[in-house]
């Protein structure tokens, strides 16, 4: 009898694992992917809406999808059934092994009877001992790794599954490694390829031809620097003098004056001021914008475009000052000693503020149009005092002041929306307002000639009489959208961030050249030596006559470039996306 | 061990015993009546069911319930329906001629059938047996039509899980408990 | 199935149908009038009521059962019936393991609205327990009741290992409350690994690993309750202290060490005579050691935990939803998941999510720390138990582990000496009478 | 040590190794991966109703945009003025977002439309006509009380409004005099509020939404033409209720707006399509029509309380055939 149990019993436990295995392996499909959901059904029918009626298609659609239906179903049914006959046999087995014990009991061990408690006890106290020790001991160590945070934690596990995303973190890790790497070897390989120790270093001249704020002095666009290479090559270090990584990015442009080269950089934790050699490229030092009253403790919501370090420096060759998308502005002298810093208000600003800075002998211009409160400062440069604030109701703009000789004199052009204005640089009052702008305007106008220029994409191209405020002409062919004009005293320039470029007739405003590049240009350009420089975003760089607007030449640098370079005699000096180099013949 | 060594710690552990013992029960007790008070507070949730109109059509109602098949189906309201031939949630959008072949029709299942009332104008039910819940239908219609399809809980199929797994991956937050005598958010009036 | 049982609804909530800027009526030549289709629900109200008398019925008949019969007969049918009906038929749902969950919300969360029959399913088995023990495992819970029915042998696990397991159920009842009190996730209901199978499915993982349980559970005594269920560490504190002690026979015990052997939960003592002595003072130093332990494991065990409180928050559909859509930020490149594509396409306000977040998570500091505590603590308190040493003349039970399955009834030789309990005494001395090399 | 322990410890290890595994692999996930424990949707899509080509291209560019106060119900432009109709406000606003001037009107506002510098705001049952101020100088209830007007056009033959509950277009003079009432030879189907109508050089165009087409009227209400066609592709209207809007184009050329799958597209007055010039991913998804009107050189596009401006860009149009177009249409400046 005790046989015939055991032997059901055996029976259909054999039966239950198959089934068992049967309906998980099922079940899991079911879960997965339900027969209705296959891709290729949708295919074929996306197939049938892009070309008209075709039966074959049709039919076979027809067939597959009766199928589908029918496993549907049909699996569907099974599931059921097979849950069933689980239970069912279940119940069998466990009545068949009752039956099949029922005669034998447990009965008491050797070593049970009588049991030692105290024993077991102690031993079980043992074994608990160890178990929580090893629990404090993994808990200690999350404790340890606890400087990571675990969010990051959870998303780069994610990212990590993320097949081919994966693979582009890696791609990124190493590229920004190797970069590094290269950067070092460049530095010092260069440093020997010009035999410049550091003895000659030193007694290298200062530079006459200084480059003092965004698009060089004066923020106007043009140079008086001669002698600058018009090839290079980053690879094969052909023309680079040296070329150096930067410790923290940002979109600002860099500064020259004396041998100093200044550009900024930030990211959430620190924003921070950057001095290199103008000779090796070394990082000579680097002043922090911390500890600022007023400055605040979480970062304001940035455009990634933007960026919180999207302003460009400026110097007078005894300060440079350095301001950010909190509206904390620093200000170090030219050994690296922060003379003083204060937070002018976190400016209310939908893609984080980009205004450039401005330098006029000892006073510091910043165009602070936001969408609450828009007005121009002026800070004392050697201790950060306001010398004159003007409050307009404009509205929130991106573009930077420039200074522009008018009717002889210098003065302050701010382009902004809605209006372009010129302000008397002592004391802030306004020479003349011209309402021309609509839109977001991010680009920065430009002067030549007594006239300013000044054109955004969602407004139009304006030229303006700087003596009397008095519009010249309007157009609208091609207008800039990050990217500023640059102007002679015959053609203005500009560039599309749609790929196109083109010269409008200082004089008149008609299209007198356009080259279609078709390719997106953020940096600006600058006019030096009778050429015209223009970075792409994608480093291309092109090299146009200023005299004609002709194409002189054009090549790949192989770094992503939207800052707008600066020029000093001789050297150029590029900001790319994520080191910086040295131009020089 | 003789009696008198046991004797007193065994009266020990008793006294122990019966002093932790009320306090265990006063505590129980206690808590008791003042979770009572919460929950003879105010009338029962009882069900889970669908805001039909936080809904997004996600389709995770299929694929989330804790059945093998959901008990969330589609349902009907006729009276917002606007009965035309063009139903956004019976054919594909992109049909080209309106016959009910496999490559025009929604749903995956066949669950939704016609039938012709007047001229231009057909009346549509859904076969909650086939119903899988997936939302295309419903997805349709709101987009196109008047919003008369939308995905309720059938309650009688519901298990009415201490916690709706469905609820706590539905993007929208459209699950949530109603009363035993509103089990269902419809859309038609009365 | 529930059809038969179900009362239709359809006039009650047609009235209250919500408003909608409906379409005007296409106007029909022919008459054609709107079908009215009416949707079923049962009346939950009437089984809640039946779940609650069924609970205290059976848990009563169980008691009688047990204290008066002291058979094992009717505890086993109880089984069945809990199994099919509480199981089977209402699915599982509520049950009191998982009401725990409820309970501990609606404590924290004011506008959480506890049922009252919630609140009976969770308490009734604790008032029980408190009287005569943990009567709910023994054949109400449908949990238990399974593993009982198709136990056959058991196999006891060695007690140092099953005293290391049994810490499990104080780890998983902490993180439950952790969870429920901060409104996250009801864990006990989502790692249910039976409820799969009352269900006819349910998650694939979950359901496999109640199906390993049970094949345990053929030839180890109810493996969940052991050394998993929170609800039963719960009872067993209560029990423990019960008003009324479950004693195996009422003739007297006779030290035959039978009803220990039959115990599947191992809840039985044996009386202590120790073979291993040591000195009085050694025992009392290791007393005082644990004594100092307890409150540096309690503290050591709440900074554990504490500090991994924003880990854990991420059980929190929002933070969850929070941290993703941190992640599409910060990589654009993605393809969006679906949490995020709806919360923007619902116009979420991201700000307004930080702020619900921050203070989701100060919760979670708080109750992170507090859990830690408790598993510290029990942890300790555990140590500091199995080091105290306690005299006992003849076989008693363990109230705190005893499920009252009964078994022991049928062993002992005492109750209504049967055929069976005599045969297997003779066995026990033909046994002894072997000489063992 | 005999077999009978060394199966009892064994035993009793495997089971607690199994147990303690299955409890460590849950609690690690509650630390790690709490989206594997929680989380672990199998539908990480929705289901996508037509699968949007990603490489079209649209030759305008959102140049810039700005917010209503509130959900925007109908939209039109007229001068250097866009006007907006909220549930019960309009508002008037410069082309770069300046408000010029707003005034309350009564709510479940269903179109507007100006004409010589009267706005006319079509409701359920009536028509109110403002001047720009919001002095109402005309208004007048509809001629049957169960009609349930959609869309309204205005020339100096008349108004001419759509009701979706008659099915049909009545006409009534500039004093609201009921002139007509324009049934469709086919017979318009109506199935939601979708019922566009516009005016274009002495032709009144409405869409006969249930039928995937666009019907042309002249305005003493003769029956002209009709086109449209069902269909995914592009000259195609796909799903219900479609065209939803139609606008004309400064150089007599229609714009329609569909809904659903929403998209912007050009047609010849003949019905010949040009090209879609907006789709859904360029408008902003979602499922409501755009409202879309043309103001010189630059599109205007409304959904929800959204207004966008988009403009013709050069470099991208080379890519589509609203490049190729052989018409010198304004919108192309």
């Amino acid at each position: 009898m005790r046989k015939l149990y055991r032997n059901i019993a055996i029976v259909t436990t054999i039966f239950l694992l198959a089934l068992s295995v049967m309906l998980g392996v099922s079940y899991y499909q079911m879960q997965q992917v339900s027969p209705l959901e296959t891709g290729v059904m949708e295919t074929l029918k996306e197939l049938n809406d892009t070309n008209s009626d075709n039966e074959a298609l049709q039919q076979q659609i027809r067939e597959l999808d009766l199928l589908s239906r029918k496993a549907y179903f049909v699996k569907e049914g099974q599931l059921k059934m097979g849950f069933y006959l689980l239970l069912g046999m279940a119940l069998v087995l466990v009545v068949c092994l009752n039956l099949y014990y029922r005669e034998t009991k447990n009965l008491p061990e050797k070593d049970f009877d009588p049991i030692d408690d105290w024993m077991t006890k102690s031993r079980a106290r043992k074994y608990l001992g160890w178990a929580a020790a090893v629990v404090a001991l993994i808990g200690v160590g999350f404790v340890v790794v606890q400087q990571i945070d675990w969010s990051n934690m959870f998303n780069k596990e994610i990212l990590a599954e993320v097949q081919d995303e994966g693979e582009s973190l890696e791609v990124n890790n190493e590229s920004s490694e190797g970069s590094g790497e290269k950067v070092d070897t460049l530095a010092t390989d260069s440093v020997k390829g010009e035999e410049v120790d550091s003895a000659e270093v030193d007694d290298m001249p200062e530079l006459k031809i200084a480059s003092r704020a965004f698009r060089g002095n004066n923020s106007g666009a043009t140079s008086a620097a001669r002698g600058i290479a018009t090839s290079w090559n980053l690879s094969g270090k052909k023309n680079i003098l040296w070329q150096s990584s930067i410790p923290k990015h940002g979109y600002n442009s860099p500064v020259i004056t004396g041998r100093n080269v200044f550009i900024t950089g930030a990211d959430a934790k620190a924003r921070e001021l950057y001095c290199y050699d103008v000779w090796t490229g070394e990082l000579k030092w680097t002043v922090k914008a911390d500890g600022i009253a007023g400055s605040p403790s979480s970062m304001p919501k940035v455009n990634a475009d933007t960026g919180l370090a999207a302003s460009t420096v400026a110097t007078n060759g005894e300060e440079v000052c350095a301001i950010f998308a909190t509206g904390d502005v620093i200000c170090a002298d030219m050994e690296g000693k922060r003379l003083w810093a204060k937070n002018i208000g976190v400016p209310d600003n939908h893609y984080g503020y980009a205004s450039s800075l401005l330098m006029y002998g000892n006073t510091l211009i910043i165009q602070y149009q936001n969408n609450s409160n828009a007005q121009i400062l002026a800070l004392n440069t050697k201790n950060g005092n306001t010398a004159w604030s003007k409050k307009s109701n404009d509205k929130i703009a991106w573009s930077s002041p420039i200074i522009a000789t008018l009717g002889g004199k210098s003065a302050l052009v701010v382009m902004g929306n809605p209006a372009i204005t010129a302000y008397n640089l002592g004391n802030g009052s306004e020479l003349w307002r011209v309402e021309c702008m609509s839109g977001e305007v991010g680009s920065s106008p430009a002067s030549a000639g007594g006239v300013v220029f000044g054109a955004s994409e969602y407004a139009k191209c304006v030229a303006i009489d700087g003596a009397t405020g008095e519009t010249l002409w309007e157009a609208s062919d091609y207008l800039p959208e990050c990217s500023s004009l640059a102007a002679t005293k015959d053609l203005v320039f500009c560039a599309t961030s749609y790929g196109m470029v083109c010269a409008y007739d200082a004089k008149t405003g008609e299209v007198k050249k356009e080259h279609d590049l078709t390719t997106p240009f953020y940096s600006s350009p600058v006019v030096v030596d009778g050429k015209v420089y223009l970075f792409s975003n994608s480093g291309k760089v092109y090299i146009f006559s200023a005299s004609t607007f002709d194409l002189i030449t054009s090549f790949e640098t192989g770094e992503k470039t939207f800052a707008t370079p600066a020029f000093t005699d001789g050297m150029m000096i590029v900001r790319t996306d994520k080191s910086l180099y040295c131009v020089k013949k | 061990m003789s009696e008198e060594k046991l004797k007193s710690p065994m009266d020990r552990r008793n006294f122990l015993r019966t002093c932790s013992s009320f306090v265990a029960g006063g505590v129980a007790l206690a808590s008791g009546g003042l979770l009572a008070a919460k929950a003879s507070a105010k009338e029962g949730d009882v069900f889970w069911q669908i805001d039909p109109y936080k809904c997004t059509q996600c389709g995770r109602c299929e694929t989330d319930c804790v059945l093998t098949v959901s008990a969330v189906k589609c349902f009907h309201a006729n009276r917002v329906c606007g009965y035309c031939d063009l139903c956004g949630g019976y054919y594909r959008p992109n049909v080209k001629e309106l016959n009910t072949a496999a490559e025009n029709m929604m749903c995956p299942t066949g669950a939704i059938t016609r039938e012709f009332v007047e001229e231009p104008y057909f009346e549509y039910t859904i076969n909650e047996e086939l119903c899988t819940g997936c939302g295309k239908c419903v997805k349709g219609c709101t987009s196109f039509g008047n919003g008369s399809l939308f995905l309720q809980i059938d309650q009688d199929k519901c298990q009415q899980c201490n916690e709706c797994a469905i609820a706590k991956v539905c993007p929208s937050d459209a699950i949530q408990r109603v009363p035993n005598d509103h089990a269902y958010k419809l859309k038609d009036h009365a | 199935m529930r059809k038969i049982f179900t009362i239709l609804l359809g006039i009650l909530y047609s009235f209250n149908a919500l408003a909608v800027a409906r379409f005007p009526k296409p106007d029909f030549t022919s008459g054609y009038q709107y079908p009215d289709i009416v949707h079923g629900a049962p009346n939950e109200l009437f089984w809640n009521i039946l779940d609650v008398v069924l609970l205290i019925g059976m848990m009563g008949l169980v008691v009688w059962a047990a204290y008066k019969k002291r058979g094992r007969a009717i505890i086993l049918s109880m089984s069945l019936v809990s199994v099919l009906y509480f199981g089977f038929f209402r699915s599982g749902c509520v049950c009191s393991v998982g009401s725990i969950q409820n309970v501990v919300t609606a404590a924290v969360d004011p506008n959480y609205h506890l049922p009252w029959y919630v609140l009976l399913v969770f308490l009734l088995p604790i008032v029980f327990a408190l009287l005569f023990g943990r009567v709910f495992c023994s054949g109400v819970c449908p949990l238990g009741a399974l593993q009982e029915l198709i136990n056959v042998r058991n196999f006891r696990l060695s007690r140092a290992v099953s005293a290391t397991l049994s810490m499990i159920p104080w780890i998983y009842l902490a993180f439950t409350i952790l969870y429920a009190a901060t409104r996250s996730q009801f864990l006990i209901c989502r790692l249910d690994p039976f409820i799969g199978i009352f269900r006819l499915g349910g998650d694939l993982g979950v359901m496999s690993f109640g199906i390993m349980l049970l094949v345990m559970s053929i030839f180890i005594g109810r493996p969940f309750c052991q050394f998993l269920c929170p609800y039963g560490a719960l009872l067993s504190v209560f029990s423990a202290l019960s008003w009324k002690k479950l004693e195996i026979t009422d003739k007297g015990c006779i030290n035959c060490a039978l009803c220990g052997v039959s115990c599947p939960v191992d809840a039985i003592r044996a009386p202590q005579n120790s073979r291993t002595k040591e000195e009085r003072w050694r025992g009392v130093k290791r007393i005082i050691l644990f004594a100092i332990l307890l409150p540096i494991l309690t503290v050591a065990g709440s900074v554990l935990v504490g500090t991994q409180s924003d880990a854990l928050s991420l059980a929190h559909k929002d933070v969850y939803l929070y941290e993703l859509l941190q992640r599409q930020e910060a990589n654009p490149e993605l393809d969006e998941p679906l949490e995020v594509e709806t919360f923007h396409a619902l116009g979420g306000d991201i700000e307004e999510l930080k702020a619900k977040v921050d203070d989701i998570r100060g919760d979670y500091q708080f109750y992170a720390y507090l859990i830690g505590a408790l598993i510290g603590f029990v942890i300790g308190f555990k140590l500091l138990k199995l080091s105290l040493k306690r005299g006992r003349k003849t076989y008693e039970i363990d109230m705190a582990r005893c499920t009252m399955c009964g078994k022991c009834f049928n062993y002992c030789p005492q109750n209504q000496p049967t055929r069976r309990a005599i045969s297997s005494r003779t066995s026990i001395t033909s046994k002894n009478n072997i000489p063992d090399k | 040590m005999d077999r009978r322990k060394f199966l009892k410890i064994s035993g009793s290890l495997v089971v607690g190794g199994a147990i303690l595994s299955v409890v460590g692999r849950g609690m690690w996930n509650m630390f790690k991966r709490p989206d594997k424990l929680f989380y672990d949707s199998k539908r990480t899509k929705g289901p996508v109703l037509m699968k949007e080509d990603d490489d079209f291209v649209s030759p305008y560019r959102r140049v810039y945009g700005f917010l209503a106060p509130d959900d925007i119900c109908a939209m039109e432009v007229e001068g250097g003025s866009i006007y907006i109709a909220t549930p019960n406000n309009i508002y008037v606003y410069g082309l770069s977002g300046e408000l010029q001037t707003n005034f309350p009107t009564p709510s479940d506002l269903r179109d507007i439309t100006v004409h010589d510098g009267l706005i006319y705001a079509l409701f359920p049952t009536r028509i109110e006509v403002y001047d720009r101020q919001g002095d109402v100088t005309r208004e007048w209830d509809a001629c049957s009380d169960n009609s349930d007007y959609c869309s309204l056009a205005v020339c100096q033959d008349g108004v001419f409004v759509t009701d979706a509950a008659n099915k049909n277009i009545c006409k009534y003079d500039l004093d609201g005099k009921l002139a007509r009432f324009i049934e469709s030879p086919k017979g318009f189907i109506v199935p939601s509020y979708c019922f566009g109508i516009t005016y274009m050089d002495g032709i009144i165009y409405c869409s006969n939404p249930g039928r995937h087409l666009v019907e042309s009227y002249t305005t003493e209400g003769e029956f002209v033409a009709s086109f449209g066609k069902s269909g995914a592709e592009a000259g195609a209207f796909s799903g219900c209720c479609n065209p939803a809007i139609l606008t004309p184009s400064n150089n007599g050329e229609l714009l329609t707006s569909e809904k659903g799958i929403p998209r912007i597209s050009c047609y010849r007055t003949d019905g010949k399509f040009r090209s879609v010039l907006l789709d859904s991913k360029a408008l902003g998804r979602g499922y409501a029509a755009y409202d879309v009107r043309v103001m010189k050189d630059k599109l205007i596009v409304v959904g929800s309380n959204k207004v966008s401006v988009f403009q013709y860009d050069k470099r991208l149009s080379q890519q589509t055939e609203c490049g190729q177009c052989d018409v010198d249409c304004p919108l192309k400046m």
